[in-house]
């Protein structure tokens, strides 16, 4: 069965280590923040210049000048720290930043990702995501395999303009977790119930598959 | 010297057409919001807006965008407004987009009397294009340029009379760097406060780089995506 | 992820010979004493400091000097000590003068991921020499680079466990930069505090640039030049 | 009769403005803060990380903790701010602060000043020195007209190492105001009782006389 995409949150979740921080993306990344392990304690960064984001406010603590980069009302937590947007780009450059997970469009098997802008259709813009993904050391991208044509996502090359090169690590999708590792895709786990053949299908790029690939656990 | 002014209207005296603008906030957080008000009702247009943000249809930048008064907008994400979609489309609006933490650093670099940085943000990616790249330890990276601003509009939280600036929460955003890199920096603020009362250690803003400042009145402080637990 | 280490000697237990260590402190003000000493206790030789000052005959960094562990110096401003100098004219350290506020961008440049950057300071005068000119609007700027260096030693007023800082007065000068420059960063505070004890708005280290923290103890904190009214 | 260092100092404050934000270097420019007209306030920066520098502490109150940059104790103000060195180096950069007054040992016509080396001597560093001349918009050297061996020091060409390159705009020496102009020195102002006459003689660079040159008054 290919995965929900809570299913893809949480089994990206089992990559955060205790004291990692992190920066998660709008969309499924997001939702990751409902499943980290209860034994670690990440910290989690806005890139509108919050470190240590908690949880939505109750309705009586909103305020609104406390708000996430997806400008959604937060709340801050013991060991927060405030600081301006420079600051914020200071620490996501400087490799700061131990994991970031984005969604993207397409990636690419040379760790190219594209996830900002679709040639014909208005563009809003790449907001903090080429900057992210040029300094970011670990990226995880969180993704549909395909995408809503039953393309693959998963390309020899991204045909969506870049909005990064060489920076994605791995990947996750409904289907696989995938390591990028020498220009290639390297299968490491399917879906509970997905063939390899099913991948190898859904994939464009080149695919390196290993003798044994094991079942995710969660 | 007597930097403060009564309201915004006084403060924005000198603000002429074709302009370039900061304008801090990020959203509809820390926004300058009787700075924008005061320049809906002096009109100036043909103005370049340095903003992250372009506002919603009926607030913020977006205001301004309703009159037409924004020939350019240099942002880093934009579009959560129908009018200002209307206005690119149909070549009104001009549009730069940067990358959030490249404009952040422009107007950080700006306000540091620096001219020019490198970055790896966009190498590889169609904002490369027509730029300097430049290899350090076997990395690209692009030269990028500090803005050049007529005005900076800054929304603080508390502020003295001197300048001296504190910020709230994640209203701080661009602001700080927007005062620091702006030719004229014109500061609101929620409350304005006699000097000496802010402590020297938690300044957010050091007074030399204000040159207005006043105290805001009627915030709205509108919330975008409200969410609650 | 724990943080906090018991005393300087445990924090830096992977320091080697030849490093380069950053270390926070203008004159005597603000510098890390408790790692300094556990610095010459270690006998780590070989090394090259970045630090402003180079401290006092029998304080700061003139302790590292006395002991001959230091390789080079890499300062604006020296030889407030006889030591220094002896060893300068004997060819037995080498010295690397940088204009202050190049030292302290270059530090800063380091710890926000910016490879280089361009600056007024020093065209013109030999500092120039071998330097890379570029004119923006018509005037001529110098290519600097940011620092590399294996540790940062910073002082701190206050700290909490998560490593979140708070610098007091103007102890806090090149602290900052160098706690985000550094490879391994490590902090002496006077004050350890339990995490959710500092107001989130008023830190000047956000704790993500800080790999170890410890309670110093002892501090002497010398004051140069004793001037009163 | 020639100035005094405290003269000089004092014919200097006479540049100030109400609110000007000045960075005065040591020697002869710090002793400018105890002639600061009662009627106008300014606010003094000291490199180190402090706008508003306050006189010196009493006995009682000495702080560690608070230093300016020639490492004196000192005190904060009402509206005083710290910051660290970076930002107090981008305010300087940003030609924010809207005079600096140095001390020199040579001035050239075109605006170069030596202040930081002589070769063959022991060199402590150029400090922040570079910097501030390098940036501020409104420099004023303090000096005395002639070293110890009785030579000019503004001169056509420096001969010591260059702190900086055409960016001193006034010169104020135990003899004369001598402005900076189109790489020219113009003598403005005599010291009371100086003739034009002596100053010529004390001035080795090209300096234009105007027919009529005031005395200073204070």
């Amino acid at each position: 069965m290919a995965l929900t995409k809570f299913e893809i949150a949480q089994r990206i979740a089992k990559e955060l280590k205790n004291g990692y921080y992190v920066n998660l993306g709008i969309g499924i990344p997001t939702l990751i923040s409902n499943y980290i392990p209860n034994d670690i304690s990440v910290i989690m960064q806005s890139e509108n210049g919050l470190l240590g984001m908690g949880p939505f406010p109750k309705k009586e603590n909103v305020d609104a000048d406390l708000i996430n980069a997806g400008k959604e009302t937060i709340t801050t937590l013991d060991g927060s720290s405030l600081f301006d947007s420079a600051e914020s780009f200071a620490m996501i450059r400087r490799g700061r930043v131990n994991l970031t997970v984005l969604g993207a469009m397409e990636v690419s098997q040379n760790g190219d990702i594209s996830n900002w802008k679709i040639p014909g259709k208005m563009v809003k813009g790449m907001g903090g995501a080429m900057d992210l993904v040029a300094s970011a050391k670990n990226i995880i991208v969180a993704m549909m395999h395909t995408n809503k044509q039953g393309e693959s996502k998963l390309l020899s090359n991204c045909t969506l303009p870049i909005t990064g090169i060489k920076c994605v690590k791995k990947v996750v999708t409904n289907l696989a977790v995938i390591d990028v590792v020498n220009s290639q895709f390297v299968l490491k786990e399917r879906a509970p119930g997905v063939t390899t053949q099913e991948i190898v299908s859904a994939t464009e790029g080149d695919l390196l598959v290993p003798e044994f690939v094991p079942e995710m656990n969660f | 010297m007597n930097k403060v002014f009564k309201n915004a209207d006084e403060a924005i005296f000198d603000v002429e057409n074709n302009n370039t603008i900061m304008l801090g906030g990020f959203g509809l957080c820390g926004i300058p919001e009787n700075l924008i008000s005061a320049l809906v009702k002096k009109g100036s247009n043909g103005l370049t807006c340095i903003s992250n943000n372009a506002g919603v249809d009926d607030f913020g930048i977006g205001l301004l965008l309703k009159t037409r008064q924004v020939k350019k907008m240099i942002s880093s994400y934009v579009g959560e407004n129908a009018e200002f979609e209307r206005q690119l489309l149909s070549g009104e609006l001009a549009v730069d987009l940067i990358p959030q933490g490249t404009l952040a650093e422009r107007c950080r670099a700006a306000g540091a009397g620096i001219p020019a940085f490198y970055t790896p943000a966009g190498v590889g990616t169609e904002i490369a294009e027509n730029k300097e790249v430049k290899i350090f330890n076997n990395q690209e990276y692009l030269l990028e340029y500090a803005f050049e601003s007529d005005f900076a509009f800054v929304k603080a939280w508390k502020g003295d009379h001197l300048g001296n600036l504190i910020y709230r929460g994640t209203a701080r955003n661009f602001n700080p760097m927007m005062a620091a890199a702006g030719k004229i920096t014109i500061v609101e603020v929620e409350e304005l406060v006699p000097t000496g009362t802010l402590d020297p250690n938690h300044i957010h803003t050091p007074s030399v780089y204000v040159d207005r400042i006043f105290e805001g009145k009627n915030y709205e402080k509108r919330i975008e995506k409200m969410t609650i637990q």
